[in-house]
């Protein structure tokens, strides 16, 4: 099983393409049942934000997926092509190097911060859903723009 | 598979919105526009039963916690009823589960709220 | 509903999962239930003849499927990087004018032509499928490769 | 779906295959070993039953026509059992209706077989 590249036009309609892909390519993969509920979920939340950015900064680029599977690990790359200091949706992610450490258990969100809407923000829900549910997790901020790269061991 | 929405009020002025399907970044307007519609309407009471959910993302998560927000601006409240292992999970990773009461059955909310009052 | 683009390795396994796509963009489209087995078969064959042709050819390159939708029609282009006069595998569609008029109802092999091994030609056979089954085909053989163009209407 | 191939000789000497799941690129193989495998150990009458059968191909379509050219190498013969339209409609398009003996069931195969002999 080698690699399965999408691009699709930046529409919510095609999150839903997305996750079918990505769990029917993790399936074929080796990748077990229990972890699809998760891959699907993590690799649709990365796609959502791509398109959310995209509609924003760039509606008529295409977002893209990249599947690969070398027998060991599953891994599923989401690209946008929304620049990182370009895109009011990517400031939750910037800077980049904090999201992987992300308190995949259960992030704070006190009262105070909670009533001044930071918990509003989709695009930080959606981190910590990644962050929470991918095995491994990468986030690289460039010119081009972000590129989530999520991983999941194949096999039991 | 679309977004179902419904709601009914019950004697006591507790909302229930049943919610079925999918909600993610294609459906969640739906769900906003339901949650905003019944606060214009002076419905500040929400309990949205989850039972029906299928798969949820962070933007469903966004809109409750819209809603929640919104209804607190009138002392109201959004509760949810969910004992899907897989939908509690989203709430649980995003610490969610601390800002919304989360409940086992619609008959069990509308005790906890009797027994508050 | 705009347009999803595919690239996977030429493996076998994936026309699964290309045909597990196309089914799903199809129906969001808009194509009727009742088309769907069409569209993914017809779909499946196109990518399955491409696969044959890239494992003869060209194993490493990725073959192509694009998906578009324009609100009246849904059309699956499958392209491969097989330049015709170069591809055993598109001898059968060689000249590609000839296909589009292929006889859709019922091809006819003489017990002859049978015993020479003609109708064992899957590439022959599933160019006879996609004929039959999408509502409008078109092939172009170009120096870059084959191109199968197929749609369907959408709607009832 | 993977494809699951199984087969049983009758005391009249038919050879009846039972295919279930998709049949195509990824899958074909399988088949077409079984066939090789049958007619080198002089199966030549064989009946493939297609009724639990999800998805054909022309690649499945060419191990069917593979494996009638070996029987009939041996004076042999390679039928079918169908009722599934689309699956019929396959060998329509193809006109592979007129190259295969396509029954409604084991028993009528087996039927018309008695009375050619
Ligand atoms: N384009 C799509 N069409 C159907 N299902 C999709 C699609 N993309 C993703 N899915 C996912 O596949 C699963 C089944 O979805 P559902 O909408 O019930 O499919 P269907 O009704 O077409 O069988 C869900 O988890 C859904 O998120
Ligand atoms: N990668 C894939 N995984 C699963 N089904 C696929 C895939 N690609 C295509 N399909 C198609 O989807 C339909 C269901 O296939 P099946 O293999 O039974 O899926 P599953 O067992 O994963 O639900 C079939 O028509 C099949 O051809």
């Amino acid at each position: 099983m080698a690699t399965v590249e999408v691009s699709f036009s930046a529409l919510p309609v095609h999150v839903r393409t997305a996750r079918l892909i990505v769990t029917a390519v993790a399936r074929r993969s080796g990748v077990t049942e229990t972890l699809l509920d998760e891959v699907r979920l993590a690799v649709g939340e990365a796609c959502s934000r791509a398109v959310e950015a995209h509609r924003r900064h760039c509606p008529d680029e295409p977002v893209r997926l990249e599947l690969t599977a070398d027998g060991r690990r599953f891994e599923a790359v989401v690209s946008d092509s929304v620049p990182g200091d370009d895109a009011a949706g990517t400031a939750a992610i910037d800077p980049a190097p904090a999201v992987p450490s992300l308190p995949a258990g259960e992030p704070q969100y006190s009262e105070d911060a909670f009533g001044l809407g930071l918990a509003d923000d989709t695009a930080e829900l959606g981190l910590a859903v990644i962050a929470g549910l991918a095995d491994d997790v990468e986030i690289e901020t460039t010119p081009k723009g972000v590129q989530i790269r999520m991983s999941w061991p194949i096999g039991a | 598979m679309d977004l179902k929405v419904n709601d009914y009020t019950t004697d006591d002025g507790l909302t229930v919105i049943n919610v079925e399907g999918e909600i993610d970044v294609y459906t969640a307007p739906k769900l906003r526009e339901k949650l905003i519609d019944l606060v214009n309407k002076g419905k500040f009471h929400l309990l949205v039963d989850m039972e029906k959910v299928e798969f949820l993302d962070s933007t469903g998560l966004g809109v409750l916690v819209g809603g929640l927000k919104r209804v607190r601006a009138h002392d109201g409240s959004l509760e949810l009823v969910c004992t899907q292992e897989r939908i509690l999970k989203i709430f649980r990773i995003t610490g969610l589960t601390k800002v919304f009461g989360i409940h086992d059955s619609i008959e069990e909310a509308q005790e906890k709220r009797k027994g508050a009052k």
